[in-house]
């Protein structure tokens, strides 16, 4: 049998960590690339329900990454996001989600290596708690 | 406008060109940027993070008004502005001309990859035999000559470093997609055609050129040449007279018919001279007497091959320049004494190769780490290195040193931890800036950050240990010694080499220090009429500084446009839109069209697939595929196919870099622009090819499809729920309002009015100047008076301006481009107006002070009763033996806990003063830091000179001032000396600092924040540090800081054009990525008008309706995440659009 | 604390002195009327009715343990944009929370409202009270009192109270303007009227009430109903979790949820005008649904069910009040209440938040702070 | 102190001050000298006296007469100040104050100076009896009979007279410094 390759959904912000994703594909570290990036303009517009959505379609994993506090273009859209992340780690594992499959990380645009090694560290976490069962629930 | 032809030139891509360039675009100019490097963001782009939020934020600096005229992505990545022509590593050889017209010459190293082609698979640096220390990384660590100039750009496709390359031509093999050229480089692109019957001849007259590296081609007779001319083109021909067959002058006549433009030297012995001559005729240039040696040859070669060089410069016109080329940085070991062994040691560095070594994207991965590999633990870093050092010549601060050592200091603690012991050796600390003292402050009481006061001379590696280790001595004069595995040397700034080249080509002065000199009360004018300047050309400036500077000369540059033109900038929106059919209701037809970049993107693209996964759904239309989309054929005939096909949407799929060419396209072919959506599948590529080793080439393959198939998904997906909606506009009242008519609001006024604009300006007092008024001479020596009354005259003669005095702005209404205004007038009059932009310039004040028994002991005065009196007489009637000098009184302490950044030169200016006045007097200054930064240091060094005594004083040990029968007794602990002093003097003066005339209800009134401090407080600090977090209201002069006159000047000038970027437009108008209610869905819970952090949001109780103000949103969407039922929708992110993209990522 | 005041019972007729109490305050100058639950011609039904005329209040019944409707969701109607009149409402502890809630997104408003609540004995789901209404509709709701007054069990006349009831540990009127409260007074002659706030006690001050001292049972009587039901609650929400505590187990017992959305309409905390489940955004192309369905195999339908169920606890169970109209709602008898509390009991605490509390106090996704929840930010965390 | 005597000093003193006067105080001259362990004040705070015209203080400190005018200071100061001059014209000025206090410091230099003077060269024998001589302190010849024995015992003391001595060759060198320095 094939080896589990985890699908990890990451929201990134356009800013810092979409800067340091293109920063660590440009600068030939290596990641694994089953990591589906998904743009928003920032963390603080990530709707719970895209999350939820993830989670339940089929992503072992959800990442949402944007600029470190004080950073944030938007003033304090991260901050936002982190309370929203911290209400939906709570509800989901009331429901047997592992922490490891929402993460939430601050990565400044300058950050490439970061970016390369939560994705690693990501997927590896995910690998060895193994596949989301929640996308199997819609069938 | 000629597209090709900047209106403004812009020289040097830092961040004081971006943000002069990105205030010009954004008041309707066009702005050609010039840059030298192949990267924009010049020193900052080295450091990730900056003072005071210790990261970055340089995104900050965009457009917040029409976003959608620029790129909105982080600036490390690049700059893109409608208005903005980017020219990178690209030089400017040459100026003429005056304001209005500057004729200037541009040249481009040439890079010899071609981006286009280059698809960054690091084919070629894996070949390179050449490693060369990498600028970037301030040569901590090495690159190949063939490289990635700067790790962010937004291509970032691989360059040539001409000086490093050794053309062995490794890469141009090793390169999938034949994208290196290294022919282009220099003299390579330079061909020459040599033809002579006579092999010698032949061969080493191509022998010597190819030496020189010239491209040449050989012909044994007049026939070959001509073939040789007919099948490629050639830039020279050295032609020999006398050959069989065709002779010289037979060949010329015949080459001139096939390449007309090529230039002909004839070779030829003495005895056919004549005949040469005669060939001149028929269109040779010159010709060379055989034999000639090698030197006649080169030069004459070389000489057309200038010319050559020359012709292809690019030749713009521009009304206005702006020189923003920085500074260079000091180079410990460039000086011969070098004694902190900088290069030798490894453990030394400058304190910008430690912020590579912080950088996680540096040498070091972000990791701090001695050379041993020990972590380190124990950094030393050492201020004034090249700095404030009269052996060095260097009689001035630089200004910015201090802060960074600082940031420095708590970044490596982040990064080394907490139990980092991190010294700061300095002479002075110059926290002089806003929130400088309280950053500093917060380092100190992070523990583990020392700041000691002393100058570390060397330093000395202990042999065993590795460490270094360093000798002071403490100020009460106790030897101490201490090891550290880091010594980190704060290097201070040096006039770029060029500095004196520049000022000839450009006609400007230097200062005694070899830095571009301003215009006494203005830093961002040069003393050559039409040249601007802003950063740190002038000095080094930190970033906010900077910022407010380039402001500043772009509204001089952009001034000097309006009143030698006596038109004044297009309004930005005037351009028509043709309108577009109307779509929303009907479903989407897409047309994608998928380009392959030249066929550089075939290797990896499965066109089958894409196609698969594209028709899909039912909203794809066609699918086409092109070679080279933004171009030529391609881009006609793909105009051609949706004029024939009719989709309402497009999609394209190409190089991010080519979006605007497809809008472009697609209003061309009819279509709305924003419906229009362009995939980047470039970026796709360049990660897939840098992905793990361990995949096979099939691998990497196959996932580099996988990607490009994403990428094209999402932007179906965008497009397909892209919406033509009609933006949102406010209407903009050409009109602004100045609150202070002081130097700052004078200024600011002026500079809008000769933009056109009228100006009411409004002054609580009885008259205009502010404190001005007072002042009369400044540090540099400059009279205060005669330029109060020069901007006197010119503001209340401008028939624009409008000055209103013993009035008061008592409320502001309404919002960016529309406020409404009621001013009180005197007599109990009520005026109400309208105002596009609202400038704060109400100043401030010198503190008053009831310490040191100012107001009961009369010998006890203030600076500025100093100033009244030595201006008065009313001292000359008195003999002065003694006078002592009190800084930081009340200041830098609770509560009123910042620098007030001019008490110093304050001190020393009236110091001089005095000291001219009664040579005599002694002169005590007691201080806590000496806060002479920049270049006025050199009247510090002049003070001491003239024997004035500074002795330095600490909090908990204040001076003493008692009465006493004449005048007073100062007690102060001298800790040099180490014992109290008792100074018997006339006068005391007392430097108290700096208020802001700035009361909460003015913060009311205006909409504005005040600081912990009380000034106003702007948006950003760095990056936006004249405008208030409410768009249309801005803030300068010494209300929003402390700051010198010149300084105000830029500031007000700063605040001047931010305003105008409202001004210059009629409507005010969303961009593509905006916020909207959904009326029908919304509950009005207002949740989403607490979380805007923009206040564009409000209840219009009238309609019962959440209004969103399009202009003021920038599309964050904190609004769209806390709506729980997607009434809150950012346009481009809507709900059913992330859901899709979901979709497809979890495919 | 302010003055507590007594309102003696008229032979024994509780109801009566409810009403007639309501009836001074209806006859009060400026308010205009008297929302409160009102037994209907068919006399099993008892739902919240706005009274104007003090005669009409004899029909009014408070204290029936029917509970057809949260009346926040009313309130909300009443007081989304001023009316010029000054209501006054009786209100369960549950519905006062859930409108201190609804205040705070901007659905009602508390300035021309005097709440009147009364200690909560709890309700019967629906079909139940029907049954035990039935026979004797006007009796009913006496004999309910004293039964649950005495009784300690949750089960009156062999009939269970709402699962929402038997686990509530707020059965206080603690947010209400002017709390009435018979538990814990013995013998039971007099109800305790307390304001609680200023506005109150202008009111009460016109009503002529004897001042009198809290008894001294009624604090136990307090505490060892909430310590019951803290008790109970902690064993369902343990129970919930047993059956919901991995997604498998959570499909499981969502698996007869229908896409009805009655669930959300009876929730007074889901203010939404329009679910967003209702909206276009759910409103997938077919071939969305069929390449869905090709890729796992199968679809069950309706989709989104359980995004449905966790969007709404991410959405309200901070706020929830625990009423379990949710559970009354449901045509496929899903323990919805259940799943709600059980979640909501953690989400409340992770931000320290307790619905309804006060007024003053932010939904805690309206806010932040700029230094909390550290531990949620990087890979280590195990939260 | 008188007054007069004070006004004198600080005549003296003046050209030395102004030496000095740009010093920031930023110690680096202090940190560099080989010799600041033994001195009672740092030449920083010599510095620091002259700014404030404290010319009795800078006597009494007498901290210059341990320079050794190794001039790492003047190298490594950073206001480019003279600073070794500065300490040996503080050396000058005691010199020629004939100041009780530096009698030993200034004896030693005269008598050294006078070998010098006689023979071209110091010999360390004669000028070490010229000196103790001198001093009028009969014990102070014994605290040096260590060194003097060991010297000695290393052959570097040399007892016999000079063989040759007095040929006034160095006179009109000598001669020809007096008069500058007394010079106007």
């Amino acid at each position: 049998m094939a080896e589990f390759e985890p699908t990890i959904v990451a929201f990134v912000c356009n800013w810092c960590t979409y800067t340091a994703a293109d920063l660590a594909g440009t600068s030939r570290l290596s990641y694994p690339k089953p990591v589906r990036l998904i743009r928003v303009m920032c963390t603080g517009m990530v709707d719970p329900q895209y999350i939820l959505k993830a989670l339940l379609e089929g992503a072992d994993a959800v990442l949402v990454s944007g600029c470190h506090p004080g950073d944030c273009h938007y003033i304090n859209g991260n901050f936002k996001a982190r309370r929203r992340i911290r209400l939906l780690k709570e509800i989901l594992s009331q429901f047997g989600f592992e922490p490891e499959r929402l993460r939430l990380t601050w990565i400044g645009a300058s950050d490439g290596i970061q970016f390369a090694e939560v994705m690693r560290e990501m997927v590896s976490q995910v690998k060895a708690i193994g596949p989301c069962t929640a996308s199997r629930l819609a069938a | 406008m000629n597209p090709e032809a900047g209106e403004i030139l812009v020289v040097g891509g830092g961040v004081s060109g971006m943000q002069a360039s990105l205030e010009l675009a954004e008041t309707g100019h066009d702005v050609m940027l010039v840059e030298r490097a192949p990267y924009l963001g010049g020193l900052v782009s080295q450091l990730d993070h900056q003072f005071p939020s210790n990261h970055c934020g340089m995104c900050r600096m965009l457009p917040m008004l029409h976003r959608d005229s620029g790129e909105q992505s982080c600036l490390r990545k690049g700059l893109r502005h409608d208005r903005i022509h980017i020219r990178l590593s690209t030089d400017v050889t040459a100026v003429e001309g005056e304001p209005g017209n500057f004729r200037v010459s541009l040249r481009k190293a040439a890079s010899c990859v071609d981006p286009i082609q280059c698809i960054g698979c690091g084919a070629c640096v894996k070949v390179c035999p050449v490693e060369t220390p990498d600028d970037f990384n301030a040569g901590l660590s090495m690159r190949k000559a063939i490289f990635q100039a700067a790790p962010f750009n937004m291509l970032n496709s691989y360059r040539i470093d001409p000086a490093a390359c050794t053309r062995c031509g490794a890469c141009v093999s090793a390169c999938p997609t034949g994208a290196i050229h290294l022919t282009d480089a220099d003299r390579g692109a330079f061909r020459i055609l040599v033809v002579d019957d006579e092999q010698i001849v032949r061969d080493s007259t191509a022998e010597w050129l190819i030496e020189e590296g010239f491209a040449v081609e050989k012909a044994a007779s007049g026939l070959q040449a001509l073939d040789l001319l007919g099948r490629s083109s050639y830039h020279l021909m050295l032609l020999d007279i006398k050959m069989p067959g065709m002779d010289g002058v037979e060949v010329l006549k015949k080459a001139k018919d096939i390449a007309p433009g090529i230039t002909v030297i004839m070779m030829t012995a003495y005895a056919t001279v004549e005949t040469a001559i005669e060939a001149m005729k028929s269109g040779a240039v010159e010709y060379l007497i055989k034999p000639f040696d090698p030197e006649m040859l080169l030069s004459m070669a070389d000489k057309h091959y200038q010319a050559f060089v020359e012709a292809a410069d690019e030749k713009i016109t521009a009304g206005a320049i702006v020189l923003t080329g920085g500074a260079a940085l000091y180079d410990p070991s460039g000086d011969p004494r070098n004694t902190l062994e900088y290069g030798v040691l490894p453990q030394v560095v400058t304190s910008l190769e430690f912020e590579r070594m912080l950088s996680p994207a540096g040498p070091c991965k972000g990791l701090l780490l001695r050379a041993d590999g020990k972590p380190v633990s124990r950094i030393a870093w050492i201020q004034c290195v090249g700095s404030r050092d009269l052996q060095l010549g260097a009689d001035y601060c630089s200004s910015i040193c201090c802060m960074i050592s600082i940031k420095e200091a708590l970044l490596a603690r982040e990064v080394s931890g907490e139990n980092l012991r991190a010294d700061i050796f300095f002479t002075d600390m110059r926290v002089c800036g806003k929130g400088f003292h309280r950053y500093k402050e917060l380092a100190e009481s992070a523990g583990h950050i020392r700041f000691i006061r002393g100058r570390v001379h060397s330093a000395i590696p202990e042999a065993v240990s590795g460490d270094l280790q360093i000798r002071y001595v403490s100020l009460s004069g106790i030897e101490k010694e201490e090891s550290y595995d880091l010594i980190v040397l704060a290097i201070g700034q040096r006039p770029h080499p060029d500095m004196p080249r520049l000022a000839e080509r450009y006609g400007f002065s230097l200062n005694a220090s070899g830095f571009a000199e301003s215009l006494p009360f203005s830093p961002s004018e040069t003393h050559r009429a039409g040249i601007f300047m802003a950063g740190s050309f002038s000095g080094l400036k930190d970033i906010r500084e900077s910022v407010i500077q380039a402001s500043a000369a772009a509204v001089n540059a952009s001034r000097t446009m309006s009143v030698l033109s006596k038109s004044f900038p297009q309004h930005l929106d005037t351009k028509d839109i043709p309108p577009f059919p109307d779509v929303s209701r009907e479903p989407s037809r897409v047309l994608a069209a998928i380009c392959s970049c030249d066929a550089a993107l075939d290797v990896c693209m499965d066109a089958a697939s894409v196609v698969q996964r594209l028709r899909q759904d039912p909203a794809v239309q066609d699918v086409l595929f092109f070679n080279h989309l933004c171009a030529g054929q391609d881009r006609e005939s793909l105009i051609q196919e949706i004029r024939q096909r009719h989709p309402n949407r497009l999609l394209t799929a190409s190089c991010a870099s080519c979006a605007d060419i497809f809008q472009e396209v697609a209003v061309a072919a009819g279509m709305d622009p924003r419906l229009s959506v362009t995939a980047d599948i470039r970026m796709p590529v360049l990660c897939a090819m840098s992905s793990s080793k361990a995949l096979d080439t099939a691998a990497k393959m196959q996932q580099c499809a996988d990607l490009m198939n994403s990428a094209i998904s999402e932007g179906l997906v965008r497009v397909k729920h892209a919406d033509a909606v009609k933006p949102s506009e406010t209407a903009v009242t050409a009109r602004a309002l100045v609150a202070g008519a002081g130097i700052a609001g004078m200024t600011a006024a002026l500079a809008i009015a000769d933009h056109g604009y009228p100006v009411d300006v409004v002054e609580r007092s009885d008259r205009v100047g502010g404190n001005l008024n007072w002042i009369h001479h400044t540090l540099d020596g400059h009279d205060v008076q005669p330029y109060l009354e020069e901007i006197r005259q010119k503001v209340e003669s401008h028939p624009r301006i409008q000055v209103y005095t013993r009035a008061q702005v008592m409320g502001v209404w309404g919002e960016a481009g529309h406020f409404y205004t009621t001013v009180a007038g005197p007599d109990n009059s009520v005026m109400q107006f309208e105002h596009g932009s609202v400038i704060l310039a109400t100043g401030g004040a010198e503190a008053s002070t009831s310490l040191y028994g100012h107001g009961t002991n009369p010998a006890v005065l203030t600076q500025k009763e100093l100033e009244t009196a030595l201006h008065s007489d009313a001292l000359a009637s008195r003999e002065l033996s003694s006078v002592v000098m009190i800084q930081c009184v009340g200041s830098r302490e609770a509560p009123r806990n910042y620098c007030s950044r001019v008490c110093c030169q304050t001190a020393v200016k009236q110091a001089l003063a005095l000291k001219s006045q009664y040579p005599d007097v002694r002169i005590y200054v007691l201080y806590r830091d000496m806060m002479l930064y920049g270049f006025s240091e050199s009247a510090y060094t002049r003070a001491r000179r003239e024997g004035v005594v500074f002795i330095p004083y600490s909090l908990d040990q204040k001076p003493e001032v008692v009465p006493a029968e004449t005048g007073a007794c100062v007690r102060v602990f001298d800790p040099v000396s180490d014992r109290r002093l008792e100074i018997e003097t006339d006068i005391v003066v007392l430097a108290t600092g700096i208020v802001p005339a700035f009361t909460s209800d003015d913060g009311d009134i205006f909409g504005v924040e005040r600081d912990p401090d009380r000034f106003f407080m702007e948006a950003d600090a760095k990056w936006r540090p004249v405008d208030a977090m409410k768009t249309g209201v801005f803030g300068c002069g010494i209300v929003n800081a402390p700051l010198t006159i010149s300084e105000t000047v830029a500031s007000a000038q700063a605040a001047a054009m931010r305003a105008l970027r409202i001004l210059t437009r009629t409507t005010l108008a969303s961009s593509r990525i905006t916020a909207v209610v959904r009326h029908s869905l919304c509950s009005r819970c207002q949740l989403c008008i607490a979380a805007c952090p923009y206040q564009a949001r409000v209840l219009d109780t009238e309609a019962d309706q959440i209004r969103v103000n399009a202009a003021m949103c920038q599309g964050c969407g904190a609004c769209a995440s806390i709506c729980p039922n997607s009434a809150a929708v950012v346009e481009g992110f809507s709900m059913p659009q992330l859901f899709e993209m979901i979709d497809i990522a979890v495919q | 604390m302010s003055l507590v005041r007594k309102l003696a019972i008229d032979r024994q007729d509780i109801l009566g002195t409810v009403q007639g109490f309501l009836r001074s305050i209806l006859t009060l100058e400026d308010i205009a009327v008297v929302l409160a639950p009102r037994r209907l011609a068919e006399k099993s039904v008892v739902m919240p009715a706005l009274i104007t005329q003090p005669d009409c209040l004899s029909d009014a019944d408070p204290l029936a343990p029917a509970f057809f409707l949260n009346a926040a969701q009313m309130m909300s109607r009443l007081t989304r944009r001023p009316s010029g009149q000054k209501i006054a409402v009786v209100l369960r502890p549950c519905e006062i929370r859930a409108f201190i809630e609804l205040v705070k997104f901007k659905q009602g408003a508390l300035e021309d409202v005097l709440i009147i609540g009364l200690d909560c004995l709890g309700a019967y789901p629906n079909t139940v009270y029907r049954r035990f209404a039935a026979a004797d509709p006007d009796g009913s709701t006496l004999r309910f009192f004293f039964a649950a007054l005495s009784g300690v069990s949750e089960t009156v006349e062999g009939m269970e109270l709402a699962s929402a009831c038997r686990v509530c540990e707020h059965p206080f009127p603690e947010g209400a303007d002017i709390a009435i409260g018979f538990m814990g007074i013995s013998p039971l002659d007099y109800l305790l009227v307390q304001g609680q706030t200023p506005k109150a006690d202008a009111y009460l001050a016109q009503v002529k009430l004897e001042p009198v001292a809290i008894p001294a049972g009624r604090g136990d009587a307090v505490a060892s109903r909430v310590s019951s039901r803290v008790q109970a609650r902690d064993a369902m929400i343990s129970r919930t979790h047993e059956a919901t505590g991995t997604p498998e187990k959570l499909a499981a017992y969502l698996t007869g949820c229908i896409n009805c959305y009655n669930c959300r309409n009876a929730c007074p905390i889901c203010y939404c005008r329009e679910c967003v489940f209702c909206t276009d955004v759910f409103d997938h192309e077919p071939f969305q649904y069929l390449q869905k369905a090709g890729r796992s195999g199968s679809l069950k339908l309706p989709a989104d069910t359980v995004l449905y169920h966790l969007t709404r606890l991410v959405h309200m169970s901070t706020s929830c009040v625990g009423c379990g109209q949710c559970s009354n709602a449901c045509p496929n008898d899903i323990p919805v209440m259940e799943l709600f509390r059980a979640t909501a009991r953690y989400s409340q605490k992770a931000f320290e938040y307790e619905p309804g509390r006060s007024v003053a106090e932010p939904p805690p996704m309206s806010v932040f702070k700029e230094h909390e929840f550290a531990d949620v930010v990087g890979l280590k965390g195990k939260t | 102190m008188k007054d007069a005597e004070n006004v004198q000093l600080a005549e003296a003193l003046a050209p030395i001050r102004d030496m000095v006067k740009a010093c920031i105080q930023c110690g680096t001259c202090s940190a560099s000298c080989p010799n600041a362990f033994a001195m009672a004040d740092t030449p920083r705070r010599l510095w620091r006296m002259l700014q404030a015209g404290e010319v009795q203080m800078v006597l009494k400190s007498g901290s210059f007469t341990l320079c050794s005018a190794c001039y790492t200071c003047t190298l490594r100061c950073p206001r480019g100040l003279p600073l070794t001059d500065a300490m040996s014209a503080l050396k000058q000025v005691v010199a020629h104050q004939d100041a009780l206090r530096f009698a030993s410091t200034t004896l030693f230099y005269r008598k050294f100076m006078e070998s010098v003077r006689r023979h071209g060269r110091v010999r360390e024998t004669e000028f070490m009896c010229l000196y103790l001589t001198a001093m009028k302190n009969p014990l102070l010849p014994f605290q040096f009979a260590p060194l003097g024995l060991k010297l000695f015992s290393r052959k570097k003391l040399d007892f016999r007279p000079p063989s040759k001595g007095g040929d006034a060759r160095m006179d009109a060198l000598f001669q020809k410094v007096h008069e500058l320095e007394n010079a106007p």
